[in-house]
């Protein structure tokens, strides 16, 4: 069989599990090999219990297991919370920093605190020490970790990057020599040279904007969209990019209005909570037809609920939001590659369509890392859809808001041309200006609307993974689709007949209906991180489909393979 | 030459007959024809209520977006072109009730834009509720014992906050208000240009006779708008006599100044460069 | 036949339109007669063109017609918007301070200014002229115009009722001897003493608040909806009630739940846009379970849209509103006396079952009067649900949030006993203090779920208007009723076979299943105020049933039953 | 009497070591207890933040609401129920931030509660962002060249509103707090106390090192709080010299005192009187 190993580094918030981890990914990545990281941490700065969990295998891999080979334990709460998940694996621990009970044969002891002391000059460097011996019991080489320390601390100077390297190197030599020969998950033969990326969910749609020529941002924290402000803010000068913080979420999505009315590609990042302040303004994109983007990060509501972790319940607030009728897109990206490119995607249908698009995402996967194929920028596009100054100049008079066909207006910029430029909350004529007849009334609301039917267009079909014929068939949106695809591969290899259906271009579907015959004669079962189960009430509204059964979780956690066969045998569907 | 009749546009103007906002439309006009800018070069960001509809009055470019929201997308407006002359124009209920909060932090952004607030001291479109300005006393539908809260006062607060240049206005003074509202938008940062508006149909307290009978001109005893503190204190003085022109002026570096991509050049203008996204995408690698 | 007579009052804005129109139909309410009257109007203070449109008859009226008897004509541009509707009716007007060209026959010319200024010696008495000119014309009695101006004028003094009663006699005596037998409408004998009622859906949903025991309101003034708020403001201090107007309507909301928190029945009106900025708030209600009743006065949007017209296109926004999953109730009453008894009943719910209660209307039904029985107060109950203080005292602990069956805690108010409250926006335990762990989060999603299948049983069934059986089944919901009710008849009574199913009590639907059957067998018409055929959705999500055909209208306009079968004849229903 | 036991909740603090909100929870403690009020007789009305969670802390009863909206849940709280003493207690992200604009109105009411700031400069809960305090230069993830808005001077705002209780403690100085917060919740009015609260993990730049060598009692020299003007000026003071204490002072009207219902009596104990619906139903016959 392949080595595939399952890490988690568990432990109390600012003890540097993060650090660890994102370490251990990379290094692992640097190797070659597929790496999938995901991340639960609760909604305090020190203390509580935290974890980050790694899978590491040479072949492509999009969740996570629920079985452990290595547990990095930083505190004695994390042997006690993870022991049973271990079953075959190890437990690596500072026994001297902290008192455990257990002496099982798989307890790994190495003094963390008291090799950084003597190598770095400094308990801050136990997290290193720790990383380095992790690889120190799986007998990696450590050369890969070097250099993503070198990589890391390259804006902090010789000193600290050498204080690093030192604890790295102590903390493996003394878990490869204390442990020579215990290890079971050699990787030893197995390490070349990748092209591929590791990225996280947060990161590839800031890329994605980046790539799209988003010029504007303005956000107000809220976990987990902040990730990508912060990627974003951090490259915004090269980028030419204004990213401002907003006083509060309301101001941001009007600032991304006001930047988008005047021509600026922009974008406002948040989660639920944020969103629900955004809604009257998501209505003004929608009545005044400017661009906007907007990225949703969810996390489990209602209110501020359980702000760092995970779920998929925003769907149907998202489609109705705001007072009367309109417009609008929604997205939901299934991994981060294609975050990176439905994030750029999301601006030019913005630009085009002249409305607001949603990018729904979540805190599983704004946080977890995929090893992905490079991304390939070059696919991306930039298309303003505006019109030239020279068909400006040719025009006698200019009507933002005329009477088309496909119900998309010529659109210009204030300051473009001589030719003004009149946007308007209120009901408005073609030149933008109140107009409160019902002639006028009607002839502006169905042109509106009808910029959805070309919309549908652009529109992916969902993808079919698995057979085209199948007795079960799953059902899924946006980033559940890792577990999903595993599940259909373990249950197939067991002997079970299961495909996926997964729709990443949520609204509005696209109107291909071939994949109604897939699940004519199957069982389907829609598999969403709520418990409304919001996905397939939109099937049912929006293409007509009645699923069969829900397998819903709503607990603040996101799904594994394990955790849906589970529940595929307890609804007996399998 | 701009003239009166390059902003002119042929439209009913649905503001009561005997309306402060006349003045205001005339003032603002003739401040951008003294600075000689075109309809073209001028954008407009505008709230909900009757202060709000003046852009559809005027040629312009015109944002009129929702009721107390002006603020945010004027700074982003202005960011986004800031060849542009962005002015804001709202009611005293668009931007001291709903949109307070926006007020307080674009002050402390100082953007470089014209904030005009038509002060008349009720809510107009919505037929007559106190506005946050609105006397003590004064009775309507809702305030049925009369105005309780203590009225808010726009200038002290933009005061407190540091603002960059802090003006009242009259709308019976066209001349007056022309002349400071042609200074706030010559003014490098943000200016808050307070006008008192008398509302004709619903505000029977604050008419264009009280006013009349109670602004006097700060310039006229030779004020200097440089001091903070004699300028908080000018704020304060309400009643019989009520100061018109400017309060408090100060030269601090404007929001724009902050972000270095808008240094040479507006930012719609800015090329993209395609190479370095390659280099970020190898950063992951 | 029955008499029954259609008026119209036309002209600008400020030119005592409305002063008319109110005193002509309580005048015609008095005398016994049923009257039904609606407002037309712009969003701006003077000018432009308003009207006021009454129907009279002497059996129950819930709509108005297409169709026009009399047009009192303030200005000439009334004649002009209006002619067409008159067919055989006619027009009042003062041809002194009016120049119109048409010399009809039909134009009956009385000169208001001038009357007004001989008899109560101003100008400003042109509208009661106008109003006492009117039923000269209609040789009606002038005794009740004369009582319906004394009570209108009560706190003005005796000189002001004497102008207004001296102005209606000369403006009658003018017209009626002016054009004595001209007069087709005569209802002289019919006149007899009223117990009815006349009232506008926004009085009565304010009425029915005071009656359901309202404490506490904080709004921000919003077009339609404002009416509500005054008319609790007019009576606070009788009824105990402390109103205060809120900054802005995040403010509004969160009042409301501090003050029910706190033990007062608490309430908020808004339209649209105001509901936008609440739905943060509305999932605070709904995570703290903390009883509140909004009051939405809907219109048209997008964003500003039609400020003083009508749509029913917040539905499902306000099905879905907030991040996050939990359960809310959605009452939409049909007519004034039904929006008084639910406005009380939707105190009840909240109460009860801990959660927030949305009021739908809109501004149709809002500015609209109609004659209905004598709301009976009688019938209302005020059930708190709390625990007393004996209770309290006995209780050990106290756990606000405790697990039950039917997913309803024990509310106890702050203060009320030794034992501290606590409530939290965040995921919380029993005791109301934030918990982040699974095992909590599930058992407390489902109980707060739980509360909904208990909801359902106080939710009303939808109302079978017409025959059981029928060809073409008409389905509303709110405001609709009376139009639809009247286009069931009128076209019964033409030889079609129609029915009508009408919702008031929208979610969570009640689960009775009667109604399937009704439509089984008939071509079923959904008929909306609004673009994409929200109920219809509702109905396919909730209830899994497809409606065959939507009729919808938004053009800001409401439903005529002319509109309607002008409609169902062009769909080839009929 | 009351005890520190009695506020005392067995229950894990889940704030960095070292945090300025433990002094902050021991001084609300300790002045509730100075003013013998007991636990069920006390309502917290907190926000989402780090400082939004002490509430759940102690025993008392509490609204730990949304992000920024303490304000109108707590007022309203206090008209429902006036004999509770109603406190909020929140961020400078979630007060002078999100919540700006009812900071704003709230003071204008004037209903008698108290607001607590914890006043990190620092958005703590969200891993260090600024806020609408943090000093100027202050670099952030979000802020890579520095803070660069005019920070907010909440004690300025307050007083150009004429909030009728102003005051600045210090968390480091619990004795100092505890009588600021004592005299506060006595004050008949609405309290703002904004409070300097070095956050260990994220502010670097305003530790407890800096704030100590900074502040000093404004008592100390005879400083009367009655003056806006002189508040004003010392409100302004901030740099070398930092003034803790009670910066202003003012009796007037309270909120409560607007409404004729609330004269006798809290009012959810008023009896409704069902005879006057009836009256009320007949005026529309
Ligand atoms: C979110 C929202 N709330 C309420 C309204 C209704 N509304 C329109 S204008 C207005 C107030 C008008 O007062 P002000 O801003 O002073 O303008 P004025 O009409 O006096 O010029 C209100 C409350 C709205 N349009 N949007
Ligand atoms: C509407 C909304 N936006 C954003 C957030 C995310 N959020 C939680 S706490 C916080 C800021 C915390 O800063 P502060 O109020 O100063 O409190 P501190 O943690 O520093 O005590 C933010 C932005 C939220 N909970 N709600
Ligand atoms: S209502 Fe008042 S503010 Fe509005 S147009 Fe009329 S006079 Fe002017
Ligand atoms: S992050 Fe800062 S404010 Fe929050 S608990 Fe830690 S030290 Fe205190
Ligand atoms: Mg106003
Ligand atoms: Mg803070």
């Amino acid at each position: 069989m392949i080595p595939e190993i399952n890490i988690k580094i568990g432990g109390e918030a600012g003890q540097g599990i993060q650090t660890i981890g994102l370490a251990l990914s990379k290094t692992f990545q640097k190797s070659g090999l597929y790496v999938f990281s995901t991340q639960y941490y609760l909604s305090r700065v020190r203390g509580g219990h935290n974890y980050f969990q790694i899978r590491v295998s040479d072949r492509p891999i999009k969740a996570i297991s629920d079985r452990l080979d290595l547990l990095i334990a930083l505190d004695s709460l994390s042997v006690q919370e993870h022991m049973e998940e271990l079953d075959n694996g190890v437990i690596l621990i500072d026994r001297q920093s902290n008192k455990i009970h257990s002496d099982d044969k798989q307890i790994f002891d190495v003094p963390f605190a008291k090799i950084a002391e003597e190598t770095g000059g400094s308990k801050l460097y136990a997290s290193t020490v720790a990383t380095g011996a992790a690889l120190g019991l799986l007998c990696y080489e450590l050369e890969f970790l070097e250099a993503v320390l070198k990589q890391s601390f390259a804006k902090k100077g010789e000193n600290i990057i050498n204080n690093n390297i030192n604890a790295a190197r102590a903390g493996y030599k003394y878990a490869r020599d204390k442990y020579l020969g215990k290890c079971k998950y050699s990787f030893e033969n197995l390490i070349k040279k990748s092209q591929k990326m590791l990225i996280s969910g947060n990161d590839a749609v800031g890329l994605g904007a980046l790539a799209g020529g988003v010029q504007f941002l303005a956000s107000y924290p809220m976990t987990p969209s902040t990730g990508v402000m912060n990627f974003i803010a951090a490259h915004a000068d090269k980028f030419n990019v204004v990213v401002e913080q907003a006083e509060d979420e309301i101001s941001a999505l009007n600032m991304v209005l006001g930047a988008s009315f005047t021509g600026a590609r922009a974008m406002t990042t948040t989660s639920g909570g944020g969103f629900s302040l955004m809604v009257e303004a998501l209505g003004l994109a929608g009545m005044t037809e400017t661009p906007a983007v907007i990225f949703l990060g969810q996390r489990p509501g209602p209110a501020t609920g359980l702000p760092t972790m995970t779920e998929q319940s925003d769907l149907l607030f998202v489609l109705h939001a705001a007072q009367g009728e309109f417009p609008r897109c929604i997205l939901a990206p299934k991994t981060p590659d294609n975050a990176f490119y439905l994030t750029a995607k999301a601006f030019n249908i913005a630009d085009k369509y002249q409305l607001p698009v949603i990018i729904m995402s979540d805190q599983y996967l704004a946080d977890s890392q995929f090893t992905c194929e490079r991304f390939d920028a070059a696919e991306i596009i930039i298309d303003r859809y505006l019109l030239s100054e020279e068909e400006l100049n040719s025009l006698t008079v200019y009507k933002r808001y005329a009477i088309t066909d496909d119900g998309i207006s010529p659109r210009a910029l204030p300051g473009q041309s001589r030719h003004v430029v009149v946007a308007d909350s209120d009901e408005h004529n073609e030149e933008g200006h109140i107009d409160q007849s019902a002639y006028n009334r009607i002839r502006m609301m169905e042109k509106r609307m009808r910029k959805l039917k070309k919309l549908t267009q652009e529109m992916e079909a969902p993808e079919i993974y698995g057979p085209e014929e199948a007795d079960v068939t799953l059902i899924g949106w946006g980033s559940s689709y890792g577990p999903l695809t595993e599940t259909v591969d373990l249950l197939n290899e067991e002997g079970y007949s299961l495909n996926l259906l997964h729709f990443t271009h949520i609204f509005p579907l696209n109107k291909e209906t071939f994949w109604k015959n897939i699940i004519k004669n199957s069982i389907t079962v829609c598999v969403e991180n709520n418990i409304t189960g919001q996905f397939s009430k939109l099937l049912n509204a929006e293409a007509n489909v009645n699923i069969d059964k829900n397998l819903l979780r709503y607990d603040g956690m996101p799904f594994t393979p394990g955790y849906i066969i589970r529940a595929l045998r307890e609804k007996k569907v399998i | 030459m701009v003239t009166m009749e390059d902003y002119h546009l042929d439209t009913e103007i649905e503001w009561c007959p005997g309306c402060g906002n006349f003045g205001i439309l005339k003032s603002i006009k003739k401040a951008l024809i003294n600075l000689g800018i075109s309809p073209h070069e001028v954008l407009i960001v505008s709230g909900i209520g009757q202060a709000g509809k003046l852009p559809h009055y005027m040629k312009c470019n015109t944002f009129n977006g929702l009721h107390g929201r002006t603020l945010p997308a004027a700074t982003a407006a202005k960011l986004t072109n800031h060849e542009l002359t962005v002015i804001t124009v709202s009611g005293d209920g668009d931007t001291y009730g709903e949109g307070g909060n926006h007020l307080i932090h674009t002050i402390r952004r100082n953007p470089n834009i014209t904030s005009i607030v038509h002060d008349n001291q009720i809510y107009g479109l919505t037929k007559g509720q106190a506005s946050p300005t609105s006397e003590v006393g004064m009775k309507t539908k809702v305030q049925t014992h009369g105005v309780f809260n203590t009225p808010l006062n726009p200038l002290a607060l933009a005061i407190a906050l540091d603002c960059s240049f802090v003006a009242r206005g009259f709308a019976g003074n066209i001349e007056h208000l022309t002349n400071i509202l042609t200074e706030a938008i010559q003014h490098r940062g943000f200016a808050l240009v307070d006008i008192l508006q008398p509302c004709v149909s619903f505000n029977k307290l604050n008419t264009f006779k009280w006013y009349a009978e109670r602004v006097y001109r700060l310039d006229e005893d030779g004020y200097i708008p440089d001091n903070r503190i004699t300028a908080f204190e000018r704020a304060l003085e309400w009643g019989e006599k009520i100061p018109i022109g400017v309060f408090y002026k100060k030269e601090k570096a404007i929001m724009e100044d902050g972000f270095s991509v808008l240094k040479d050049g507006a930012l719609i203008k800015k090329q993209k460069n395609h190479s370095i996204i390659e280099e970020l995408i190898d950063s992951f690698i």
